[in-house]
C-alpha cells in the first residue's frame, strides 16, 4: 500500500482493518453471488439489502482506523435510506400480485 | 409518544449539529415541534413516564436476546442443515392490540434470530411469524407471548 | 402499502428523516451533507410517505405544491447571489455575518451560501417529491382506471 | 449613373406591384417607362462610355472580402445596357397587355423588372463578386418567371432545371472568379494582371470553371437542354432571357475575361469546337421542333454556340454584329410567336396561316425580322452573316471547320426563320380550315416588335446610327489588344464585289428556301437521328438529378436508417476509433505497468465487487434484478467513495442510487417484459465493440493516471475553504461557494428533470388518454390536439 | 496504485456501452445509468483519490491535512451525480410512456421518425 | 456583472415561471419580458465587449483559476445575442404555436431554461460549468421535445436523449481526464498548461474526447443521428428554438476549445475537422434531398450547414498549424471569420425557416410537401417570407448566406483546400435545390386538397407573423449590414484565433505564482503517480 | 483505560465482522427465501452494529455517541420492517418454503412449486 494508506502499515490498527475489511469483503462478494444468482426477485432484495449493510460497515470501519468523526455521519444517513429502496422492493413484490 | 419523539428530535439535532448546549437543545426541540407539526399528529398523545422503566427493561431483555439469538443463529449457519425444523406458525395476539403495539412486536420479533413476522392476520388478532427452527411448536409460540409480548404491554399499557 | 407494521415505523421515521435532512443541510458547510442530501433525505422521507399511506396523503402532509417548492428553491438559490452584486461585488459571492446569539458559546457565522444550499435543499425536496408523488398518483390511476 | 439607374429598377422591382395595384393600366405602363428612361440616360452616355477607358464608378462596399461597387461602362457592357434598357422596356410594355387580366400582372412586372436589374448589374459591375452577385440574380429572377404558370407541373419542372444547370455553372463561376482574383492579383476585372493569369498555376482550374459557368448559362453543349425547356415561360420572358438578354450572359462573361483568359489554345479552342457543336446542333434541333417558341429556342441555342465561338476564334467583329443583330431579329420574333399563340391558342406554325390580313403590322414586323434571321439583303441580319463568313474563311486555322459549320448552320436558319416568321402570315394553314383570332393585337403588343424590325432594316441600311458605334465598341472591349479596329458594314460593298462568303451567304438563303418547300421530307430523313435524343445531355441532367436523389436516398437508407441500436454503435465506434488512435499515439505502457506493480488486494477484492456487481447487472435475465445489480453497483462505488475520502459524495451517491431505485420500481409497473432480442451474432459483435470501448477508456485513465500532472487548482480551495468561504468541508465550500454557479446550473438541472417527469406523464396526447386521468389539479387540460 | 480501478472503470463503460447496444428499451435506459456511473467514477479516480483522506478541515486546523483527496474532482463527481439523477429520472419515465404509447419495446420499432 | 445577466435573467425568470404554476397569462408575460430584456441585455454587452474589451465576471468574486470566470468575448458576446434574439421571437411565436396545455405544464420555465443554459454555455469560462449548461440545455431540450407526448415525438426522443447522454458521457470523460491531467477546467488557464504539456500527442489525446464530444453536440459527421430522428417532431415553436441555437453550441466549443486550447497539433486538428465538414455538408444534404417533409428537409439542413462552420473553422486551424506559430495568417482569419459570419446568418435564418414551417402546419395542418401547395396564391406574404429566407439560406446573393459563403470559399481557396471547397460549392447547389423543392412543391403548384381552411384564418396568425417577419428584417439587415458585420466577424476571428488578451483578461498577470503560494498545502498528487 | 478501550473496540471490530461474514455465508448457504433472509438480515444488522459500537468505544466523544446511537437505532428499527415487507411480499406472492418446513395454518397464498417468475 503505497499511497497514503492511513494508518501506516507498522500501525496495529492497520492490520486490524485489514483483516476486518478483507471479512466484510468476502461478505459483500457472497453476497453479490446471492445477487446475481437468485434465484427469486426476494432473493436478490436481501442480498442488497446486506451488500448495503456491509457497505455502512465498511464506512464505520474506516472511520475507525482513519480517526475520522466525520464519517460515522454518513452510515446515519445510509442507514435510513437504504431502508427505501427494500421497502420500495416490497411494494414491488406486493403489487406485482395485486395488479 | 409524540413528546418522545419530539425529545429524541431535538437530541439528535443538538447532537449533531455542534456543542451540546441547552440553546442548542432548545433549537433542536422547535424545529423537532415544527416538523412534527408540519407533518401532522399521526401518533399518540404522550401519556407515560412511569412506563419508562418497562421501556428499559425491554431495552435490556431485546439487547440480550439479540445477542443471544444471533449466536443461536450463527450455530443454525454453519452447522448441518437437516438439523434444522424451520416452521411457519400463528402466534395469537392479545386482545385490542394496538397498531403501535404489533409494529413494535414485530420489529422485535424479526430483530431477534431465529424468528421472522411473515404477516398480521386480520384485524391484529394473530401474527404470522417464521421461525429457523422449532424443537416445540407451542414452546416457541409461548416464548414470543411471554418474552416480547409481555413487555411491549408493559411499556404501552 | 397497507401492512400496519410499515404504517407505524412511518409515522416514526417520517420526522427523524426531516429533521436529520435539516442537520444534513445546516452542517454541510463544515461536515459531510449539503443541501442536495438534505433534500434527497427528505424526498427520500415522504417517498416513505407515499409508499405507505399513498401519494394523496403524502401531499396533503408536505402542503405545499412541490411545482411551486421547485421554483421557491430555485429563486432562494437564484437571488442568494443577488445581495452581493447589489453591493458592487461578483454575483454569488459569499456574504456573512456572524451573529452572537445567546446560549451558543460560538458565534455562528450565518451567510448567502447557506441560504443557497437551502434554496437547493428546497429544490431537490420538490423536484424529488414531484417525480415520485407523480408517478405514484400515476400508477393509482393507471390501476384504478384500467 | 451606374449605380443610380441600379437603384431606380430595383425600385421600380419593388414597387411594380403596388403600381400595379394602384391602376393595372397605368401603373403597369409607369413600371414600364422607366427602363426606357435609363435606356435613354445610357444613350446620352454613350460617347463617353465609347472613348477610352469607358465610364468607371466605384463605391467602396466590403474592401477587405475584395467586394466594391465598381461598375465600367465600355463599348461591351454600353451595348448590353441599351439592350435590356430598350427590350426590356418594350418587353414590359407588351406584358401589359398580353397579361392584361392576369391577377399577378405585378408580381410579374416585379420580377421581370428585378431581372432586368440583374442584368443590368451583371453588364456594368466591374467587380469579380459583384459581377457573381447579378450572375446568380438573375438566374434566381428567371427561375421565378419561368415558374410563373406555376400550376403547371411542366413549368415548375423547368424552372427547377434552368435553376440547377444555371445554378451549377453559377458555383463554379463563384470558384472560377474568386480565384481569378486571387490569380490576377485584382478584384476589379479591368484591374486583373493578365500576365499572372497567364502565368498562374490556376489557370486551367480558373479557365475551365469559368467556362462552366457560361456554357451553362448561355446554353452551349452539353448544356443547351435546359433553354428550348424554359420556354414555359410566358412570351415576354422568352423574348426578354431568352433571346436578348440572360442567355447572352454566358457570352458577355466570355467576352468580357477574353481579354485576360484568351490566346490560350486551351480556351481558344475550346471555345470554338464548343460553340460550333451547338452552333450547327442548335440550327439542326430548331428543325426538328413543332412549335414556334421551341423552333426559336433551339435557334436561340444555334445562335449563342455561334457567338462562343466567334470569341472562340478570336472574331470579335462577326460575334459583335451577330449580336447585335440576333437581339434585334430574334426579339422580336418571340413576341410575335407569342402574340400568335395567344391569339390563336396554336402553337404550330404548320397549323396557322393567312395572319397577314388579321394583322398586316405584325405581319410585316415580323417578316422584316424573319428576314434579318435568314440573312436577306439589306437587313442587319445579312450584314452579319457576311462578317461571320468572312472570319470563318480568313481564319488561320479552322477556316474550313468554321465555315462549313457556319454555312450549314445558315442554310437550317434560314428554313427556322421561313418557318417561325413568314409561313403563318403568307402561307394558309396545313389543316386547311381558318385560323381562329381572338383579336388584333394593341398598341402595346406592336410596338416593340416593329421597333425591333425597323431596328433590323436601320443597321443594315445605316450601320453608322446606332450599330456601327455599338459594334466598334464591343470589339475595342473584346480584343483591346488589337489596334483600333476599322468596321465596315456596308452592305452593298459586302454583296459587291461578291467574294465567297457571298455566294455561301446567298446559297444559304437558297437552299434554306428549298429546305422549307421540302420540309416534310427534310422532316422524314432526320427523323432516325432523334435516336440521339435518348443518350443526349438532356437526359445527362435527368439522369444525374436521377442519380444523386437516389443517391439521397441511399445514403439516408444507410445512414439514417431509424435504426437506434446502429446509430449507437456507429458512435461508439466513432469514439473509440478517434479516441483510441488520438491516444495510442502517446501511450507509455512501462509507466503503466508501474501502477500494476503496486496493486494490493484491497483493491482488488473491490475491482471484484465492481465486476461482479457490473456483469451481474448485464446478464441479468429480469429487470427487477437488473435494477438490484444497478443498486449493487451503485453500492460499491458509493463504498468506494467513502474508502477513498469522499463522504460527500458516498452519501449523496447512496441517497441518488435509492431515489433512482424508487423510481424504477414504481415505473417498472408499466416497463415492457426484460427480453433477449438481439441475435447471436449481434450480441458477439456488440460484445466486442463495448470491449473495445471500454478498452481505450481504460487505457486512458490509465495513461491518464501513469502520466500525472502539475499541481491541481484544488489546492487552493482546500487552503481557501475555512479562511474564505467559512466552511470545514472543502467540497461543500466549493459546491456552494468557489463554483457555487455550478451547482446553480445543477440545480436547474434537477428542478427541469422535476417538471419533465410530472409533464411526461400528466400532459398526454389523444382524448381518450385525458379522459382517463385524473389530475393534481384537473384545471390543466391535456392536448387535445397533437402538435400545433 | 490504480490501475484496476482505471479496469474497473473500462469494465463498467463497457457494460454501458454494451447495454446501449441492445433492442430493450429497458436496457437501454440500464445502459445510460451504468455509463453514468462509469463516468463519475472516472473523474473520481483519475484524479487519483487518497484511501482515509477526506479534504475536511479538522477543527482547531485552517487546512485539511495533506495531502488530502481533490476536493474539486468530488465537488466535480457530486455534480455530475445529481445531473445523471435528474436525466435518469427523466428517461426512466420517458421509457415508460414510450413503451406505452408506441407499444413496443424492441427499438427495432423505432424506425418512423429518421425516413 | 454584466457577463452574468445572460444566465441569471433567463434562469431567474425561468424559476418564476414554475413558482407562477398554473398561471399561464403571467407566465407568458414573463416570458416576453425576459426575453426582450435578454435582447437588451445582449446588446449592451456587446456594445460593452466591443468598445470596452473583454467582459469578465468572476462568479463568487472568486478569481480565475479558482472560481468559474464569465467571459463575455465577442463571439460568445454575439451568441449571447444570437440567443436572446431567437429566443424572443420564439416567444413571441409561441403565443400563437404553442398551444395552451403547454403552456400550462411549463413551455415558459423549460424555454427560458433552456435559453439561460445555452447563453451559459456562451459566455463560461471554464469547462465543466460549460459541461453543467450543455446538460441544463439537453434536459430542457429533452422535456420541451417531449412536451405532450405523441408517438414521434417519444421516438424521435428516445434517440435524440440516448445518443446526446452518449455525447455528455464523452464530454464528462474528457473533462475528468483533462482536469486529472492538467488540473485545472478554467479555459484560459487551460490554456497555459495545455502549452505547458511537452508531447503534443499526449495534448491531442487529451484533446480527442472533447472534440468528439462536441462533434456530436455539433451534429457533425458520423455523428449526427440524433437530429433528423427527432427535429422535426416538436411542435414548430420548439423545433426552431432547437434548430437555431442547440447544434450551434456545439460549435462554438469546438471554435472555443480549438482555438484558445488545442493548439499543439493544429493542421491534424485542422485537417479532421476539414474531412468531418466536407463528409457533414455532403452526407446532410443528401439526407435533405431524400426528404418529403418541410421540417425534415431543414433539420437535415442544418446537419448539412454545420459542416460549413466547420469548414471555417478547419481551415482556420489547418492554416494556422502549418505556419509559423508567432503570425496569424489573414488566410486564417478570413476562413474563421467566414464561420463566424455563417453561424450568425445561419442562426437567424434556420430559426425563421422553422418557424415558418411552423406557420405553414398551423395554416394547413401538415408537413409534408405531398399535401401541400398553391400557398404563393393562398399566403402570398408567408410565401415570400419563406422565398427570402430560403434563398438566403441557400447563399444566393445578396442575402445573409451569400457573405458567408464567399468568405468561406475565398478563404478555401486561398488556403489551397480545394477539395472542400468543392465539395461546399456542390452542396450549396443541392441545398438550392431543395429549399426550391419546398418552394415548388408547397408554395407554387395547386392546394392538395379542396376543403383546405381558408388562409389566415387559424388562430394566433399575427403572433406567428411578427417574429417571421422580425427575423426576416434581421436576416436582410445581416445582408444588407454585410460590411459591418463581415468586420465584425474578422474581428472576432481575430480575437480567437489570438487568444492573448483573452487569457490576460481572465487570468491576472501574476496569477500562476499566486496559485503557488496560495497552495499551501499539497493535494494528493492529481497525476497519482507514486 | 485507553488500553481497554483498545481492546474493546478491535474486539468489536471483530466481532462485527464476523457477524457480517456469517451473514455471507447464511446468504448463500440456507435453502429457502425466508431462511437466508433471517440469517442475512440479523447477522447482518448485529455485525454492523457492533462495528459502529466499536466507533463509539474508539471516539468516546458524545456526538460519535450519539452518531453511532443512531445508527444502530435507525437499523434496529429499520432493518425488521424492510425484511417484514420483503418476508410478506415473498411468503403473499408463493415464494417457496424449504420442503422440511412445518406450517400450523395454512394463510394467504399457498406456496407454489415453482419459482415466481420476476
Ligand atoms: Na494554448
Ligand atoms: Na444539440
Amino acid at each position: 500500500m503505497n499511497d497514503a494508506m492511513i494508518p501506516p502499515d507498522g500501525d496495529p490498527t492497520h492490520w486490524l482493518f485489514l483483516v476486518a475489511a478483507a471479512i466484510l469483503g468476502l461478505g459483500i462478494l457472497a453476497s453479490f453471488f446471492r445477487l446475481i444468482k437468485g434465484p427469486s426477485l426476494a432473493d436478490r432484495v436481501v442480498a442488497l439489502d446486506l451488500i448495503g449493510y456491509l457497505v455502512i460497515g465498511v464506512m464505520i470501519l474506516l472511520s475507525v482506523v482513519t480517526q475520522r468523526e466525520s464519517f460515522l455521519f454518513v452510515p446515519v444517513v445510509a442507514a435510513i435510506i437504504l431502508f427505501l429502496g427494500t421497502a420500495a422492493f416490497a411494494i414491488y413484490l406486493e403489487r406485482r400480485e395485486h395488479t | 409518544m409524540s413528546l418522545g419523539i419530539n425529545l429524541l428530535l431535538a437530541l439528535l439535532w443538538a447532537s449533531i449539529i455542534g456543542p451540546f448546549s441547552p440553546a442548542n437543545l432548545g433549537v433542536g426541540f422547535v424545529f423537532g415541534y415544527i416538523v412534527l407539526r408540519v407533518v401532522g399528529g399521526r401518533g399518540n398523545r404522550p401519556r407515560y413516564v412511569r412506563q419508562v422503566l418497562a421501556t428499559l427493561s425491554l431495552a435490556l431483555f431485546t439487547a440480550v436476546e439479540i445477542v443471544l439469538a444471533n449466536v443461536r443463529v450463527a450455530y443454525y449457519t454453519v452447522s448441518r442443515l437437516r438439523n434444522l425444523n424451520p416452521a411457519v406458525l400463528t402466534v395469537p395476539l392479545e386482545d385490542n392490540a394496538t397498531d403501535t403495539e404489533v409494529t413494535l412486536l414485530a420489529i422485535l420479533v424479526t430483530l431477534t434470530p431465529g424468528t421472522l413476522t411473515l404477516d398480521v392476520i386480520g384485524n391484529n388478532e394473530a401474527m404470522l411469524i417464521h421461525f429457523m427452527h422449532v424443537d416445540d411448536r407451542t414452546e416457541a409460540i409461548k416464548e414470543i407471548k411471554d418474552g416480547f409480548e409481555r413487555r411491549i404491554l408493559e411499556v404501552t399499557r | 402499502m397497507n401492512s400496519v407494521i410499515f404504517r407505524s415505523s412511518t409515522i416514526v421515521l417520517l420526522p427523524f428523516m426531516l429533521v436529520l435532512s435539516i442537520v444534513v443541510l445546516l452542517r454541510g458547510h463544515n461536515e459531510p451533507g449539503g443541501g442536495f442530501v438534505g433534500g434527497l433525505l427528505a424526498a427520500s422521507g415522504f417517498a416513505l410517505h407515499a409508499m405507505a399511506f399513498g401519494h394523496v396523503s403524502a401531499r396533503k402532509t408536505l402542503r405545499i405544491d412541490p411545482r411551486v417548492l421547485i421554483g421557491l428553491g430555485l429563486i432562494i438559490a437564484t437571488i442568494s447571489g443577488l445581495p452581493a452584486a447589489f453591493m458592487g461585488k461578483a454575483y454569488l459571492k459569499g456574504l456573512w455575518v456572524e451573529l452572537n446569539a445567546p446560549g451558543f458559546p460560538d458565534p455562528l457565522k450565518v451567510g448567502t451560501p447557506l441560504a443557497f444550499d437551502i434554496g437547493v435543499y428546497l429544490l431537490v425536496l420538490g423536484a424529488a417529491f414531484l417525480m415520485i408523488v407523480t408517478l405514484e398518483e400515476y400508477r393509482h390511476d393507471a390501476n384504478t382506471g384500467s | 449613373m451606374t449605380a443610380s439607374a441600379l437603384a431606380i429598377l430595383i425600385v421600380t422591382a419593388g414597387l411594380a406591384p403596388v403600381l400595379c395595384r394602384v391602376s393595372r393600366r397605368f401603373g403597369s405602363l409607369v413600371v414600364a417607362a422607366v427602363p426606357l428612361g435609363l435606356g435613354l440616360w445610357f444613350a446620352s452616355a454613350a460617347g463617353d462610355a465609347l472613348t477610352g477607358t469607358g465610364i468607371v464608378q466605384t463605391w467602396a462596399w466590403l474592401p477587405d472580402l475584395g467586394l466594391n461597387l465598381a461598375f465600367k461602362v465600355d463599348g461591351l457592357s454600353l451595348t448590353f445596357a441599351l439592350l435590356i434598357c430598350f427590350i426590356g422596356a418594350g418587353v414590359l410594355l407588351y406584358t401589359t397587355s398580353y397579361l392584361a387580366d392576369h391577377p399577378r400582372l405585378g408580381y410579374f412586372m416585379s420580377v421581370l423588372t428585378g431581372f432586368m436589374a440583374a442584368m443590368l448589374g451583371l453588364v456594368l459591375a466591374d467587380n469579380v463578386i459583384l459581377l457573381f452577385v447579378f450572375w446568380e440574380l438573375t438566374s434566381i429572377t428567371s427561375f421565378l418567371l419561368i415558374g410563373f404558370d406555376y400550376e403547371r407541373e411542366r413549368a415548375r419542372w423547368a424552372a427547377t432545371q434552368a435553376l440547377l444547370t444555371t445554378g451549377l455553372g453559377g458555383l463554379s463561376l463563384l470558384a472560377g472568379l474568386l480565384l481569378l482574383g486571387i490569380a490576377g492579383g485584382s478584384w476589379t476585372i479591368s484591374g486583373l494582371d493578365t500576365q499572372r493569369v497567364l502565368e498562374s498555376d490556376l489557370y486551367v482550374a480558373i479557365a475551365v470553371l469559368v467556362m462552366l459557368g457560361s456554357f451553362t448559362k448561355s446554353a452551349i453543349f452539353p448544356f443547351h437542354y435546359w433553354l428550348p425547356n424554359a420556354m414555359e415561360a410566358p412570351s415576354p420572358v422568352s423574348a426578354l432571357l431568352h433571346s436578348a438578354t440572360m442567355v447572352k450572359a454566358g457570352v458577355y462573361l466570355l467576352a468580357r475575361l477574353h481579354p485576360t483568359l484568351g490566346g490560350v489554345p486551351m480556351w481558344d479552342n475550346t471555345l470554338a469546337l464548343l460553340g460550333g457543336v451547338t452552333m450547327v446542333a442548335g440550327a439542326y434541333l430548331a428543325l426538328r421542333q413543332h412549335q414556334l417558341k421551341k423552333i426559336l429556342a433551339y435557334s436561340t441555342v444555334s445562335s449563342l454556340g455561334t457567338l462562343v465561338m466567334f470569341i472562340g476564334l478570336d472574331a470579335a467583329k462577326a460575334a459583335a454584329t451577330y449580336l447585335l443583330a440576333h437581339a434585334m431579329f430574334k426579339g422580336c420574333l418571340f413576341l410575335v410567336a407569342g402574340t400568335l399563340t395567344k391569339m390563336s391558342g396554336q402553337k404550330d406554325p404548320e397549323k396557322l396561316g393567312g395572319l397577314m390580313a388579321r394583322s398586316p403590322i405584325l405581319g410585316i414586323a415580323s417578316l422584316l425580322a424573319a428576314l434579318s434571321m435568314a440573312g436577306m439583303f439589306p437587313l442587319i441580319g445579312f450584314v452579319s452573316k457576311e462578317v461571320m463568313l468572312k472570319a470563318g474563311i480568313a481564319h488561320p486555322e479552322y477556316s474550313v471547320a468554321a465555315t462549313a459549320g457556319i454555312t450549314v448552320s445558315a442554310v437550317l436558319t434560314v428554313t427556322a426563320a421561313v418557318i417561325v416568321g413568314v409561313r403563318p402570315f403568307l402561307l394558309r394553314p396545313s389543316t386547311g380550315t381558318d385560323v381562329q383570332w381572338k383579336a388584333a393585337p394593341g398598341w402595346r403588343q406592336l410596338t416593340l416588335p416593329v421597333i425591333l424590325a425597323i431596328g433590323g432594316v436601320v443597321a443594315g441600311l445605316a450601320p453608322a446610327a446606332f450599330a456601327k458605334p455599338l459594334i466598334t465598341g464591343m470589339v475595342n472591349a473584346i480584343d483591346p489588344a488589337g489596334v483600333p479596329h476599322e468596321i465596315k458594314l456596308d452592305w452593298l460593298k459586302l454583296l459587291y464585289p461578291p467574294t465567297l462568303a457571298t455566294y455561301l451567304s446567298l446559297g444559304a438563303l437558297a437552299l434554306g428556301t428549298v429546305i422549307f418547300l421540302g420540309r416534310s421530307t427534310y422532316r422524314t430523313l432526320t427523323a432516325p437521328a432523334d435516336a440521339l435524343n435518348a443518350v443526349g445531355p438532356a437526359r445527362g441532367y435527368d439522369g444525374a438529378l436521377a442519380g444523386i436523389t437516389t443517391l439521397a436516398s441511399i445514403q439516408t437508407r444507410i445512414v439514417q436508417n431509424g435504426s437506434l441500436q446502429i446509430y449507437v454503435r456507429v458512435m461508439l465506434l466513432t469514439v473509440a476509433t478517434l479516441v483510441g488512435l488520438a491516444l495510442s499515439r502517446s501511450l507509455d505502457f512501462s509507466a503503466m505497468l508501474e501502477l500494476a506493480r503496486t496493486v494490493t488486494t484491497f483493491e482488488i477484492m473491490l475491482l471484484l465487487a465492481l465486476t461482479a456487481a457490473t456483469l451481474s447487472s448485464i446478464l441479468q435475465k429480469t429487470a427487477l434484478a437488473t435494477i438490484a445489480c444497478l443498486s449493487g453497483v451503485g453500492f460499491t462505488i458509493a463504498m468506494l467513495f467513502a474508502l477513498y475520502g469522499a463522504p460527500d459524495l458516498a452519501m449523496t451517491q447512496f441517497a441518488v442510487e435509492t431515489l433512482m431505485l424508487i423510481i424504477f420500481v414504481f415505473v417498472i409497473f408499466h416497463l415492457p417484459k426484460y427480453r433477449d432480442l438481439s441475435r447471436r451474432a449481434f450480441r458477439l459483435l456488440d460484445f466486442g465493440l463495448a470491449g473495445i470501448f471500454g478498452f481505450t477508456i481504460a487505457l486512458f485513465v490509465a495513461a491518464v493516471l501513469a502520466t500525472g500532472g502539475p499541481p491541481s487548482i484544488a489546492d487552493f480551495h482546500a487552503a481557501n475553504s475555512l479562511s474564505g468561504g467559512y466552511g470545514r468541508n472543502v467540497v461543500n465550500v466549493i459546491l456552494v461557494d468557489f463554483r457555487a454557479i455550478d451547482t446553480l446550473g445543477e440545480i436547474f438541472v434537477i428542478g427541469v428533470a422535476g417538471i419533465g417527469v410530472y409533464t411526461m406523464l400528466r400532459l398526454r396526447a389523444g382524448p381518450a388518454a385525458q379522459a382517463s386521468e385524473p389530475s393534481i389539479d384537473s384545471s390543466e387540460p391535456s392536448v387535445g390536439e397533437g402538435t400545433p | 496504485m490504480m490501475l484496476t480501478l482505471a479496469a474497473s472503470i473500462g469494465l463498467l463503460f463497457a457494460a454501458g456501452a454494451y447495454m446501449l447496444m441492445r433492442r430493450s428499451l429497458v436496457k437501454l435506459v440500464v445502459g445510460l445509468v451504468l455509463l453514468g456511473q462509469a463516468a463519475n467514477l472516472l473523474i473520481f479516480v483519475a484524479s487519483g483519490p487518497l484511501r482515509g483522506r477526506p479534504p475536511l478541515v479538522e477543527p482547531g486546523e485552517q487546512v485539511p491535512p495533506p495531502p488530502f483527496t481533490d476536493p474539486l474532482a468530488s465537488a466535480l463527481v457530486l455534480t455530475a451525480i445529481v445531473i445523471s439523477f435528474g436525466i435518469a429520472s427523466y428517461t426512466i419515465v420517458l421509457i415508460k410512456r414510450a413503451y406505452q404509447d408506441i407499444g413496443t419495446d424492441d427499438l427495432t420499432q423505432y424506425n418512423t421518425t429518421d425516413r | 456583472m454584466l457577463a452574468t445577466l445572460p444566465i441569471l435573467v433567463p434562469l431567474t425568470a425561468s424559476a418564476l415561471c414554475l413558482a407562477l404554476w398554473g398561471r399561464v397569462a403571467a407566465q407568458q408575460v414573463v416570458a416576453l419580458l425576459t426575453t426582450l430584456s435578454m435582447v437588451i441585455n445582449a446588446v449592451i454587452l456587446l456594445n460593452a465587449v466591443l468598445t470596452d474589451g473583454l467582459q469578465v465576471a468572476a462568479m463568487g468574486g472568486w478569481a480565475a483559476p479558482y472560481g468559474i470566470t464569465l467571459v463575455a468575448d465577442p463571439l460568445g458576446a454575439v451568441m449571447v445575442l444570437l440567443t436572446a434574439v431567437c429566443g424572443l421571437a420564439i416567444a413571441i411565436f409561441s403565443l400563437g404555436g404553442v398551444n395552451h396545455a403547454r403552456w400550462a405544464h411549463g413551455h415558459a420555465a423549460l424555454m427560458l431554461a433552456m435559453l439561460g443554459a445555452i447563453s451559459g454555455a456562451f459566455v463560461s469560462g471554464d469547462l465543466f460549468n460549460i459541461y453543467v449548461w450543455f446538460e441544463l440545455m439537453l434536459l430542457s431540450s429533452f422535456v420541451l421535445l417531449t412536451l405532450g407526448g405523441e408517438r414521434a415525438q417519444l421516438e424521435g426522443a428516445i434517440k435524440y436523449v440516448t445518443l446526446n447522454l452518449l455525447s455528455s458521457m464523452v464530454f464528462l470523460s474528457g473533462v475528468g481526464l483533462v482536469y486529472a491531467s492538467v488540473g485545472t477546467l478554467n479555459l484560459a488557464d487551460l490554456a497555459i498548461r495545455f502549452d505547458q504539456i511537452d508531447d503534443p500527442k499526449r495534448a491531442t489525446a487529451l484533446a480527442a474526447p472533447l472534440l468528439v464530444a462536441f462533434a456530436i453536440k455539433a451534429a457533425a459527421f458520423p455523428l449526427f443521428f440524433w437530429l433528423p430522428a427527432s427535429y422535426h417532431t416538436p411542435p414548430p415553436a420548439v423545433s426552431a428554438l432547437f434548430a437555431g441555437l442547440l447544434t450551434k453550441v456545439g460549435v462554438y466549443t469546438l471554435i472555443r476549445v480549438t482555438t484558445l486550447v488545442f493548439d499543439q497539433e493544429r493542421v491534424l486538428i485542422g485537417d479532421s475537422i476539414i474531412i468531418a465538414a466536407g463528409l457533414t455538408m455532403s452526407s446532410g444534404v443528401l439526407g435533405a434531398m431524400s426528404q418529403n417533409d418541410i421540417r425534415r428537409i431543414l433539420s437535415f439542413h442544418i446537419v448539412s450547414q454545420i459542416g460549413y462552420m466547420l469548414m471555417g473553422l478547419g481551415i482556420a486551424l489547418h492554416v494556422m498549424g502549418d505556419g509559423d506559430p508567432e503570425v496569424i495568417p489573414e488566410i486564417a482569419v478570413l476562413a474563421l471569420a467566414g464561420a463566424v459570419f455563417y453561424i450568425v446568418h445561419h442562426i437567424v435564418v434556420k430559426t425563421n425557416l422553422f418557424l415558418i414551417a411552423g406557420a405553414i402546419h398551423a395554416e394547413r395542418g401538415t408537413d409534408q410537401l405531398d399535401k401541400l401547395g398553391g400557398m404563393v396564391r393562398t399566403h402570398p406574404y408567408l410565401a415570400a417570407l419563406f422565398i427570402f429566407s430560403a434563398l438566403s439560406l441557400a447563399g444566393i446573393p445578396v442575402l445573409s448566406g451569400f457573405w458567408a459563403k464567399v468568405v468561406l470559399v475565398r478563404a478555401g481557396l486561398e488556403a489551397g483546400t480545394y477539395g472542400i471547397v468543392a465539395v461546399s460549392l456542390a452542396v450549396s447547389l443541392l441545398t438550392l435545390f431543395s429549399m426550391m423543392k419546398i418552394w415548388t412543391k408547397a408554395f407554387w403548384g395547386t392546394p392538395a386538397s379542396d376543403n383546405e381552411p381558408p388562409p389566415g384564418h387559424a388562430p394566433g396568425t399575427a403572433a406567428r407573423l411578427g417574429p417571421i417577419v422580425g427575423l426576416a428584417c434581421i436576416t436582410l439587415g445581416v445582408a444588407l449590414a454585410a460590411p459591418w458585420i463581415y468586420d465584425f466577424a474578422v474581428l472576432t476571428a481575430e480575437s480567437l484565433l489570438d487568444p492573448t488578451e483573452y487569457i490576460a483578461s481572465v487570468l491576472p498577470p501574476i496569477a500562476p505564482a499566486e496559485a503557488q503560494t496560495l497552495s499551501g498545502p499539497t493535494s494528493g498528487n492529481p497525476g497519482g503517480a507514486p | 483505560m485507553t488500553l481497554f478501550w483498545d481492546i474493546a473496540t478491535v474486539a468489536l471490530v471483530l466481532v462485527g465482522s464476523f457477524f457480517a461474514t456469517l451473514a455471507g455465508v447464511g446468504i448463500i448457504r440456507m435453502p429457502d427465501l425466508y431462511m437466508r433472509m433471517q440469517s442475512a438480515t440479523k447477522a447482518g444488522t448485529l455485525g454492523v452494529a457492533c462495528l459502529a459500537a466499536a466507533g463509539a468505544a474508539h471516539f468516546r466523544t458524545s456526538s460519535v455517541l450519539i452518531e453511532v446511537s443512531l445508527v444502530i437505532l435507525f437499523l434496529f428499527a429499520t432493518a425488521p420492517v424492510a425484511s417484514h415487507l420483503i418476508a410478506r411480499a415473498a411468503f403473499g406472492a408463493g415464494t417457496p418454503l424449504w420442503d422440511r418446513t412445518t406450517r400450523d395454518h395454512d394463510h394467504g397464498a399457498e406456496p407454489s412449486p415453482t419459482e415466481p417468475g420476476e
